[in-house]
């Protein structure tokens, strides 16, 4: 298992490629593959929210991210995953201008075709790129990163095994251009100067990822104008 | 952030009030910026658990349990032993926690505890050592059940719950169980828990949580749900004896510069020394008076 | 399956019509002016049936088809028993077993005026007429006939109210008197209210004597004149 | 027309009819059809206000709920309520009262084969008996492929047995004042239509064009059955004129 | 099985007729109208009240009258076992509508017309005779919580086993499998407002069962008048009188 | 007819989409008349229709389907089982039909769309189609035996709707037989203890005590490949393959599916107006012939 890590000790992340416009019935999509990690996300609204809901004069965005059973390896039943729809929510929160549609509510349901490793940070990505495809405000496009600890080395962007036997990861959703962080989870043991290099580390990859959104994005926009 | 808004309804002025506080480090109820309410700390309160304690901060009151039961660990790791975690609201917290109303707050509180005490996949950085939960090696050992009940909820329910699961496992009893050396090691043995005598689990690496909660510029610790209502963005740290950083969640919606963030951590880990004192006194307090 | 060649429209009436059966056939009829009461509809130029029943034929131009259901169908100047279920602003809203709450506009009583609202406590019995009734809105109730007056319409105040099926309610209601209500009458006096929402109010002085000729109307449904006499004269003597 | 059916009938014979009205007071309309040992209750909760989510407010909205005699409601219950609803959405008048929910609970007395056909006819005539606007009514029939024959309204053993089976749903026989087929639909007359048809299992298109042609003929009986069963239940009022 | 020895010495010490210790403490959920902690033995019960105060879905709203609701929790880790059905299993449920429809008949609902009662029981640990510490807490809740009250309702359950009635079962005792009879009364207006009975019992020895459980219930009644008035001393203490 | 005429001068000068989403029925009825339809396709037309084999890697046999926009995603994955006692020598294939949430804006996470699990049925009785006496199916379930009462194949379908824009069912039986076409065994092996257990791809039989029981990677024989055409009908205009919006206005649906040897699979017609059905099936049949 050790040679592995040597093996993989490098900077650079899995090829990474989006488009939108996968679901035509939704009113912004968007699908994203990096490496095997494959995600469809389609954004609704903004929409009259449930009728149980009170009033808000801010707007509201309703995430779920869920899994097809035969997302993984073994076979899941494909079932939603409240963790990653609430830290997507989070993740997506700051970046939004929510009182741009108060009242209503956007939904961001998201489908995981296949989990090749760091699923919730593609997700995220993905998300944020249908966002933008549905023309919601947004303050800025949000790009999400991790990192897998394994004993000294920090492995980018880590496949499913890497995953499976790492001492901690730390993921960083952050918004490039603003550069500020909208969401940071550590787990594992750190050392104060390793979170810094960590996080140093995953910024730059942010906006690296931000730049091939953006691209994607303005090829869509120029392939609509013909 | 919606289910806080819903349980405080402030008005402008006090909004104001509040803010306006912590800016010159005086809040409402007289405390300082990182000074925490006074804590209480009784163990024992569960009769039936293995290892119990319940935990006041001000009006936030939560109860621990700790309750171990007899099993086969999975083949990924024989040597060790299986610990899992659950939190749950209960409705005389509010009634926003009452039937499914719940379910959202205790998913969130279960996945930041998983991730601030269970530590990384290979186990680096957990609470404590589950290997000495195994009894026989890939045949037989102990599944603790860690569950976590909110009382009474008035803001920092993370690290309050931190608190009373630090206070359960040092309270754990866990039985000794001898197999009888012939016996035959495939299906389940038969094991005898007879005897008394009981051991302790090593609860030194047990790191606790502290939540710094940021309120315009400045950030303050043990929040009331007033002024959780007020903040912008919140980041839990645990953090261990040896002051490393055992999990990191960064909640609320603002986004937040790298450097704050930094600065938050090394903040909090100046304040988790004063903290954990304090609870090591206060525990073993408890654990003196629960003895007589 | 060939559709019997019937000429003359009239053999259907009287007759049993099913939903979907071709009653009248416009193209031969010239210039002829028909009423179509409930249970039909015109389709480009012949009418059909809509619900099962006996087709009617009243004498100048006037087809329906009479059927007994126990949902009532809101149609203009039907009398009604209604129970009031809440109160509104300018309207209390009343139950008439129809598809949808009617309206009773607060000032549609005698001498009605913003100051002498009468309180209506949820559960009170009306005696209405139905003012306005199509399918779009809420059916509209007056507690006056049609020259303002009271009339009997208003509170119905104590006494029994019991459910029965459009038809019955009918029944009771045909212009020569219904005999089981007619020998009752004979030797009884009591006071009835009958909604063709299929609702009948009873009151009486002795509550016996109520009892006695609510379940004699029930029991009238399905019996012929005759039988009904003989039915009535049986009850009235064991009472005595 | 040899007999080489199990219970002695005929190919075409169907199976002994029996339909009462009227049998819940509670309900709005309600009835009971069974045909030999297959029984299904229909009851019908009249137009009630307002209408379901989704669904278009101009219209009245049809609700359709399936209770199997035992057991969850899985799959086929879900596949029958939807066939029935649209099966009864296509012969009721929708727009006489808009914006109003009419629910039919079909509850399933006993099974024995052909139940689809038997619930649709049993939730017409609860229709019928709780007075709801029908532009015409609708007769349903089991027809089961036996090794090139076509054999009507199959028991439950039969049903399994064969190597496919269609249910096939016909507008009911009208009595008409006009001239017969003057009523002209562009093609065919209106009554050679059907309304509803699901098969199960491979057949030849032939094999299924002449399972359509034995099943209109029998569906003139099945109307002229209905139609009987109305006069036994309707009250026989007085003589005199309304 | 050996519930009562020859000397009359039940397995946890008590004699038949003797009950388990009592604690009760009010206040103790801040953020709550009413709030009580009741402890018998080690069955121990947290009540909160909520109200009476605005109904959140219009349609149960009653115009005459208070909308009483009720939940009841049951952790976990409070008994035995560990499988226990999250919130909405049947015996939670049927607990809590015991429980609404005793607390519904103490208190004057006619007072606060168009408002709503919500009481929320959680139980912290239980070794039976869950049902009564329940509704002893929801007594205490709502009288902290100073709702309009008939009277207080006190609970308490009784068994028979081995030939002998046995007052207060606890959970080793209640599993027997032997009648156990549940009694809720109100002590001063002396009305019986909860009889809940499972498995059978001669007539005569039902009587006398019930009669013990009632004598259970006044002795919880005196000691929670006791709690009551210690508890207002206090608060007249705090406010200086 | 009063409101015909009215809806005409009031569509001149109000732009299209809006008179779309106002009148929707007299929109398309206008395109009728010119026999052509919103999207520009004459009625008897099928939009065009792509297949794309083994969309994922982690599935056995896979393919994306699409329709127009339809766009639907077929995965199998085969497991070991033990074959039922009654039928020892047959596998067992279970159909599960999905839609997600991001197909289409009705749909709700948490509640499934009520035409899921109808659409569902259909498609395991089309595959199965397991009559009891004479087997027609689409698959032989022996095929799918490996040891005889002791080993067999459970083939798991699962049909993800990725985009629902009218014509499900065809999309989804497309993309399931395509998906069977795609199907490869996985290798198979018996360990020492008589279970078979499925070697995964790397290790080709590395293991000294195993040996393969079915060496090459076989590939599924389909004894018939059914194909299925929906179309609309209104008042006696024949549509085929609709959009979900014309399917949404015009209510009379008729799903004709034939096998490869022009065998009626099903005649499915749930409800809608009364039909002359000669017509019907004669041109559903040749429709059919002209995608086969």
């Amino acid at each position: 298992m050790a040679d592995l890590r040597l093996l993989r000790m490098r900077c650079y992340w899995r090829l990474a490629v989006f488009r939108t416009g996968a679901v035509n019935a939704a009113s912004g999509s968007a699908y994203a593959e990096i490496g095997d990690t494959k995600v469809i996300v389609s954004v609704f609204g903004p929409r009259e929210s449930k009728k149980a809901m009170m009033y808000s004069d801010i707007g509201r965005l309703n995430c779920n991210v869920s899994y097809t059973t035969f997302a993984t390896p073994v076979r899941g039943q494909g079932s939603d995953n409240k963790e990653f729809s609430s830290m997507l929510h989070k993740a997506l929160e700051g970046a939004i201008i929510l009182d741009s549609f108060p009242k209503t509510t956007v939904d961001v349901f998201a489908l995981v075709l296949e989990s090749g490793g760091s699923d919730l940070p593609v997700v995220i990505s993905c998300a944020s790129v249908a966002l933008a495809d549905a023309g919601i405000m947004m303050y800025d496009l949000v790009a999400s990163v991790s990192v897998s600890c394994l004993g000294k080395n920090l492995v980018i962007d880590p496949v499913l095994e890497e995953e499976s036997y790492q001492d901690g990861s730390l993921m960083i959703s952050s918004m490039p251009s603003r550069d500020e962080v909208t969401q940071l989870t550590i787990t594992g043991e750190w050392s104060t100067a390793k979170i810094h290099e960590a996080m140093m580390l995953c910024l730059d990859a942010c906006s690296k990822l931000g730049k091939i959104m953006r691209s994607c994005l303005k090829e869509a926009a120029l392939a609509s104008q013909e | 952030m919606s289910v806080r808004e819903w349980m405080v309804g402030l008005s402008a002025g006090e909004k104001h009030f509040i803010q306006g506080g912590i800016a010159q480090d005086l809040r409402a109820d007289g405390r300082k910026r990182l000074t925490y309410r006074p804590i209480y700390v009784e163990t024992g309160v569960i009769p039936q658990a293995d290892g119990s304690a319940k935990v006041k901060m001000g009006a936030t009151e939560v109860i621990a349990s700790v309750k171990l039961d007899l099993a086969r660990p999975n083949p990924s790791q024989p040597g060790k032993g299986k610990v899992s975690l659950f939190v749950s609201c209960s409705a005389t917290a509010g009634p926003m926690f009452e039937g499914r109303g719940s379910e959202e707050l205790s998913a969130e509180l279960s996945v930041a505890l998983q991730r601030c005490l269970l530590g990384g996949k290979s186990g680096a950085g957990a609470a404590f050592d589950p290997s000495c939960l195994s009894i026989v090696d890939g045949k037989l050992c102990w599944d603790a059940y860690i569950d976590g009940l909110v009382v009474s909820a008035d803001g920092n329910l993370l690290d309050a719950l931190g608190a009373a699961i630090k206070a359960a496992l040092i309270n754990t009893r866990v039985p000794v169980a001898n197999v009888p050396a012939g016996a035959s090691l495939d299906e389940d043995p038969d094991v005898d828990l007879s005897s008394q005598e009981t051991t302790r689990i090593d609860t030194s690496g047990v790191p606790v949580i502290v939540t710094l909660t940021k309120v315009g510029r400045h950030y303050i610790v043990d929040a009331t749900s007033e002024e959780e209502s007020q903040m912008s963005s919140a980041v839990s740290v645990s953090i261990n004896k040896e002051r490393r950083i055992c999990g990191l969640t960064k909640r609320g919606g603002a986004g937040l510069d790298p450097s704050i963030i930094l600065d938050m951590i090394s903040v909090a880990s100046h304040v988790s020394e004063q903290l954990m004192n304090k609870l090591d006194s206060e525990i073993a307090a408890a654990e003196a008076d629960e003895q007589m | 399956m060939e559709a019997k060649p019937l000429d003359s429209p009239t053999s259907f009436v009287n007759q049993l019509v099913v939903p979907g059966d071709v009653v009248l056939d416009l193209s031969t009829m010239a210039n002829q002016t028909i009423k179509l009461g409930g249970g039909l509809r015109q389709d480009c130029d012949s009418i059909t049936v809509l619900k099962a029943g006996k087709l009617r034929f009243a004498k100048p131009n006037k087809y329906w088809v009479e059927s007994s259901q126990k949902r009532y169908v809101p149609c203009v100047g039907d009398t009604v028993l209604g129970i009031v279920v809440d109160t509104r602003a300018d309207n209390f809203l009343v139950d008439i077993k129809g598809p949808a709450l009617a309206f009773l506009p607060v000032l549609s009583f005698e001498g009605g005026t913003r100051r002498n609202i009468p309180k209506f406590e949820v559960g009170t019995l009306l005696y209405v007429r139905l003012v306005k009734a199509n399918t779009a809105i809420n059916p509209e109730l007056s507690c006056t006939d049609a020259s303002g007056k009271a009339a009997e319409f208003g509170l119905l105040k104590d006494g029994y109210m019991f459910e029965s099926s459009t038809g019955l309610s009918r029944m009771l209601l045909s212009s020569p008197a219904c005999p089981v209500l007619e020998a009752l009458g004979k030797k009884l006096s009591f006071e009835t209210a009958v909604g063709l929402n299929g609702r009948v109010w009873v009151n009486a002085a002795s509550p016996s004597t109520i009892v006695l000729v609510s379940n004699a109307i029930m029991n009238s449904e399905s019996l012929s004149a005759v039988q009904q006499k003989i039915m009535v004269d049986r009850l009235l003597q064991r009472v005595q | 027309m040899e007999v080489d059916r199990a219970d002695g009938r005929t190919r075409n014979q169907l199976r002994p009819l029996a339909c009462t009205r009227g049998t819940l007071n509670r309900a709005h309309g309600s009835a009971t059809w069974s045909q030999g040992e297959t029984k299904v209750l229909a009851a019908v909760f009249g137009p009630k206000a307002g209408t379901k989510k989704n669904e278009n407010p101009e219209k009245a909205c049809i609700e359709v709920i399936w209770k199997p005699k035992t057991g969850l409601i899985g799959k086929p219950e879900k596949e029958y309520e939807m066939i029935l609803k649209r099966t009864l959405q296509s012969i009721c008048l929708l727009t006489v009262n808009p914006n109003t929910t009419t629910s039919i609970i079909v509850q399933v007395v006993n099974d024995d084969g052909a139940l689809l056909p038997c619930a649709i006819n049993a939730a017409c005539a609860a229709l019928v008996d709780a007075g709801i606007p029908l532009k015409h009514l609708a007769v349903a029939i089991c027809c089961c492929l036996a090794d090139g024959y076509v054999t009507l309204d199959p028991c439950k053993l039969e049903e399994q047995r064969t190597k496919a089976f269609a249910y096939l749903v016909f507008p009911n026989s009208l009595v008409s004042v006009r001239r017969k087929g003057s009523l002209q639909v562009e093609i065919e007359p209106v009554e050679h239509g059907i309304i509803t048809s699901v098969t199960r299992g491979v057949m030849p298109v032939e094999d299924y064009l002449r399972c359509l042609e034995r099943g209109r003929a029998v569906s003139a009986k099945l109307s002229e059955f209905l139609r009987r069963s109305m006069q036994v239940q309707a009250p026989s009022d007085s003589p005199t004129a309304g | 099985m050996e519930y009562v020895n020859p000397e009359g010495i039940r397995e946890d010490g008590r004699r038949p007729l003797e009950m388990r210790h009592l604690h009760a403490e009010i206040g103790t959920v801040a953020r709550a109208d009413g709030s009580a902690v009741f402890e018998m033995g080690n069955t121990k019960v947290i009540a909160a009240v909520y109200g009476p105060r605005e109904v959140q879905n219009r349609s149960q709203q009653l115009n005459d009258q208070a909308l009483v609701r009720c939940e009841y929790s049951m952790p976990n880790f409070s008994t035995g076992d560990r499988m226990r059905k999250p919130k909405g299993d049947r015996r939670s449920t049927e607990i809590s509508l015991v429980i609404r429809q005793t607390m519904e008949a103490c208190i004057l609902t006619h007072l606060m017309p168009r408002s709503q009662i919500d009481i929320f029981v959680q139980v912290l640990s239980a070794d039976g005779g869950t049902r009564s510490a329940c509704i002893n807490a929801a007594t205490l809740a709502l009288a902290d919580a100073g709702i309009p009250m008939r009277d207080l309702v006190t609970s308490c359950s009784a068994g028979y086993l081995n030939s002998t009635p046995l007052l207060d079962l606890s959970y080793f005792e209640d599993s027997a499998g032997g009648p156990d009879v549940t009694v809720g009364i109100l002590p001063k207006l002396d009305k019986v407002t909860l009889l809940q009975m499972d498995a059978r019992l001669p007539i005569d020895i039902f009587e006398n069962v019930v009669q013990l459980a009632t004598e259970g219930c006044k002795a919880v009644a005196n000691y929670i008048h006791e709690v009551l008035l210690e508890n207002t001393k206090q608060l007249e203490y705090r406010r200086g009188l | 007819m009063g409101p015909m005429n009215d809806s005409s001068d009031l569509s001149s000068e109000m732009e299209v989409d809006a008179f779309r989403r106002l009148f929707p029925l007299r929109f398309h009825e206008r395109h009728l008349l010119e026999s052509i339809r919103p999207d520009g396709r004459p009625l008897g037309r099928a939009r065009d229709t792509t297949l794309a084999f083994g969309a994922v890697a982690s599935a056995d046999g896979s393919a994306l389907a699409k329709i127009g926009c339809t766009t639907m995603l077929a995965a199998i994955k085969m497991e070991v089982m033990t074959p039922t006692v009654e039928s020892p020598n047959e596998g067992c294939i279970a159909v599960e039909f999905h839609m997600p949430p991001i197909c289409s804006p009705t749909v709700r996470p948490g509640r499934p769309a009520e035409v899921a699990p109808v659409v569902s049925k259909q498609l395991s009785d089309t595959i199965l189609r397991q009559v009891v006496m004479t087997f027609s199916g689409m698959i032989d379930l022996k095929d799918l035996s490996l040891v005889n009462g002791k080993a067999a194949w459970m083939a798991y379908l699962d049909i993800y709707c990725l985009d629902a824009d009218g014509a499900l069912f065809d999309t989804a039986l497309l993309s399931a037989v395509a998906a069977f076409c795609h199907l490869k065994f996985p290798m198979v092996s018996l360990n020492d203890d008589g279970r078979v257990v499925v070697v995964s791809g790397e290790s080709k039989g590395g293991k000294s005590g195993k040996e393969a029981v079915n060496k090459e990677q076989r590939k599924l024989n389909l004894i018939s490949i059914p194909f299925s055409l929906t179309c609309t009908l209104h008042n006696n205009y024949i549509l085929a393959d609709p959009t979900a919006e014309e399917e949404s206005i015009m209510e009379t649906l008729v799903t004709v599916v034939l096998d490869s040897s022009l065998q009626l699979v099903s005649f499915y017609k749930p409800g809608g107006p009364v039909l002359a059905f000669t017509s019907a099936v004669m041109v559903s049949s040749d429709l059919q012939k002209a995608i086969i």
